[in-house]
């Protein structure tokens, strides 16, 4: 199964950067947003950290729907969700190597958007970079597990986005609230006592949907239309 | 089976007004107001209950495959959204006076806001054309999924507030039997309805089905 | 009736209200080939879809002696992805199958399906044609016990699918089950062994390909 | 006065809620009494 997944998540990703197509879409949009929120800051004030970290991980929220879409739309373009499907590999296979994937890809774009949040919302970052960066890369899986899931929604003829998007937003709560007060108290550098719940619900998150989606993935990717 | 709870419902109803209104004493410091809590609590709890239902019977369809199940998920989700989104809204008409705004970050509260949120999208997946011939399928995956959820937005939500303590007391403390009485009967009214419109509901999404294939026997014959 | 590698068993198969395919019995034999052929909305894709297990029946059983991944699947979409060089393709397929990485068996293949001189290109810029010679080298790649072809003839030019039939003929001689939809009955007719008919939902004949006579098919079948 | 309508609101709109959702159940029984009519009188044709 890990091999098969791996080979799903290089393909994904060398179809990813070699198009580069899906990747810019996501950045850009990111950008965008991160620029729009930086208009409700007077000039020459600062956001508030936790309004700075709640922008980051809601354009971290709509580059994931752009990357999930992108890569199970991979599939539906020539119907090789059929070879995924026919091959010996387990279907779960297909989910862990697209969550690979897509975590991959939402952290490349979030390190265009961190300096951009950086830049743009005033920001100064008091706490360490490196615990930052390890509180983005696991509320990211937590995202990734489920948004792979919930990914192959978008299968077959209905491929609505919006539907998705509708979808995956309020699931997606609890680890979105972990990641902006833990990339709260990252950036304004406060003491780090509240932070072991926050973890827990972080670890939680993950541990839930990658085991749900461990059992429910092959009910969802199915050769039918 | 469904006419007798129907009109168990509708009796145990009108005592439950009764109760409501004339019966259940005036509290000391909330004043009438604190009676928004009897029709408001049953519609928080068969909500919850609805939301238990769906993942029960998604479970059971994604194991059995029987569309039964389908159906029961269906018509509990539709009574689980219809029934937070009230609770919803008796919980602000309680807000407002009792604490002088309409929305306040509690847990309860926001659990409920976002249960409604995932399940109001459930019945719109239900409503469109999602999976295609796997739409049931689909369905039971999320209604798993959604009620996973259910616990961890709880607990963030608490931890969220407890980093900024609330501004707001805890409901009412002590309550006299009287109120003890009169929620339960409200709370009964409620199931009893809640039971007559599931079985209804389910038994209509049975007829439509049942509507379907003759269609799909009646296309043979030709 | 013998044991065979695939096996239908009074199978409908209904989207909707509409039914696609009734009480479908069948038997796949190894090395047999089968053509499958019928008017346009008789299921026959449907019919292959349900040999392949990518699609459930929604009544009745099948049953297999099959492994995973011992089945070649080609479809009217060419299962390829068109930002990826040929070669890239293939050791995509041969990493999903569990095949060892390799680079022979990919040439070989290429060469078999005569791709040879493209194999860097990407996939995207083939012609409807190379794809599906491409499409045929994934199949032949894994090594299938069962091949299921859903007009594999489709937008090739003659000398194409002169080399097709060739391959199917060869692939089922080597000991594979084929069933295989096809609109050309004249000329795939004298490839395989068995036809099977589709007509409003139902199996409408099934027997020696020399016994089939295809001139009732006239104006209905030929597209 | 006053923090009486907020009881009553809460009542009214418990009430209404569940009405419109009885309604909802109505229509859609009707909706397909209509489908089965339509059914029969196709099969009559038969």
């Amino acid at each position: 199964m890990l091999g098969a997944a791996l080979a799903v998540a290089r393909k994904d990703l060398k179809l990813a950067l070699s198009g580069a197509q899906g990747l810019v879409q996501t950045v850009l949009l990111g950008l965008l947003l991160i620029f729009i929120m930086s208009l409700s800051r007077e000039p020459g004030e600062m956001s508030p950290p936790l309004a700075a970290a709640a922008i980051f991980w809601l354009a971290t929220a709509f580059g994931q729907i752009l990357v999930f879409n992108f890569l199970y739309g991979l599939e539906e373009a020539e119907g090789a969700r059929l070879g995924l499907l026919l091959s010996p590999a387990p279907t779960q296979s297909v989910w862990l190597g697209k969550a690979v994937a897509g975590w991959v890809l939402l952290f490349c774009c979030q390190l265009v958007f961190a300096p951009a949040a950086v830049a743009f919302l005033g920001q100064s970052v008091a706490g360490s970079v490196g615990l930052g960066l390890l509180v983005v890369a696991a509320v990211d899986w937590g995202l990734c597990a489920l948004g792979s899931l919930l990914g192959a929604l978008s299968v077959g003829r209905s491929s609505r986005e919006s539907l998705l998007t509708v979808i995956l937003f309020p699931l997606l709560v609890p680890a979105l609230l972990a990641g902006i007060r833990l990339l709260e108290t990252v950036i304004s550098g406060r003491g780090l006592e509240a932070v072991g719940a926050w973890t827990g619900t972080v670890v939680a998150f993950d541990a839930v949907f990658t085991a749900a989606a461990l059992i429910l993935f092959p009910f969802l990717y199915t050769g039918e239309e | 089976m469904i006419r007798l709870c129907a009109l168990a419902a509708a009796a145990v109803s009108i005592l439950a007004q009764y109760a409501i209104w004339f019966y259940a004493p005036v509290e000391e410091t909330m004043g009438e107001v604190q009676k928004i809590f009897y029709t408001h609590m049953p519609m928080a709890w068969w909500s919850l209950v609805s939301f238990v239902v769906v993942f029960v019977a998604s479970i059971l369809y994604l194991a059995k495959r029987r569309d039964v199940y389908a159906r029961l998920a269906g018509a509990a989700a539709e009574l689980g959204v219809l029934m937070s989104g009230l609770a919803l809204a008796t919980g602000m008409c309680w807000a407002k006076p009792i604490w002088g705004v309409w929305w306040t970050w509690d847990p309860r509260l926001t659990t409920t806001l976002v249960m409604w949120f995932v399940y109001a999208a459930y019945l719109l997946l239900r409503a469109s054309d999602v999976g295609g011939q796997r739409k049931d399928t689909v369905l039971a995956v999320l209604g798993i999924v959604a009620f996973l959820d259910v616990p961890l937005v709880f607990i963030s939500a608490r931890y969220w507030r407890s980093i900024h303590p609330a501004v707001l007391g805890s409901q009412g403390g002590g309550m006299e039997p009287e109120m003890w009485l009169a929620m339960a009967a409200n709370l009964v009214a409620m199931g009893l309805l809640w039971l007559a419109l599931l079985a209804a509901r389910t038994k209509q999404l049975a007829a439509g089905a049942a509507v379907t294939a003759l269609l799909r026997h009646g296309a043979s014959r030709n | 009736m013998a044991q065979g590698l695939l096996r239908l068993c009074r199978v409908s198969r209904f989207y909707g209200e509409r039914a696609v395919l009734r009480n479908i019995e069948l038997v796949l034999a190894p090395g047999q080939a089968l053509l499958v052929v019928g008017p346009n909305g008789a299921g026959k894709s449907t019919l292959l879809r349900l040999l392949a297990g990518l699609l459930p029946p929604s009544e009745g059983e099948i049953t297999t002696e099959l492994a995973p991944g011992e089945i070649g699947y080609l479809g009217h979409k060419t299962l390829i992805y068109p930002k990826l060089t040929a070669r890239a393709n293939l050791a995509f397929w041969q990493a999903m199958f569990g095949l060892p990485r390799d680079d022979a068996p990919i040439e070989a293949v290429l060469a078999r399906v005569g791709l040879s001189r493209f194999a860097d290109e990407e996939a995207g810029v083939f012609s409807r044609g190379m794809s599906q010679r491409l499409s045929l080298a994934r199949v032949f790649l894994t090594g299938p016990r069962l091949l299921l072809l859903d007009e594999p003839a489709s937008g090739l030019d003659p000398a194409s699918a002169a080399m097709l039939r060739r391959e199917i003929r060869a692939a089922a001689d080597a000991g594979a089950a084929v069933a295989w939809v096809s609109h050309n009955v004249a000329a795939d007719l004298a490839v395989c062994d068995r036809v099977v008919l589709l007509r409003g939902c139902r199996v409408a004949y099934d027997g020696p390909a020399r016994d089939f006579d295809p001139s009732g098919l006239a104006g209905e079948c030929v597209c | 006065m006053g923090k009486e309508v907020y009881l009553f609101a809460a009542n009214i709109l418990v009430w209404v809620g569940l009405g419109c959702y009885v309604a909802f159940l109505a229509t859609s029984q009707k909706r397909l009494e209509r489908r089965l009519n339509r059914l029969e009188i196709l099969n009559d044709d038969n």
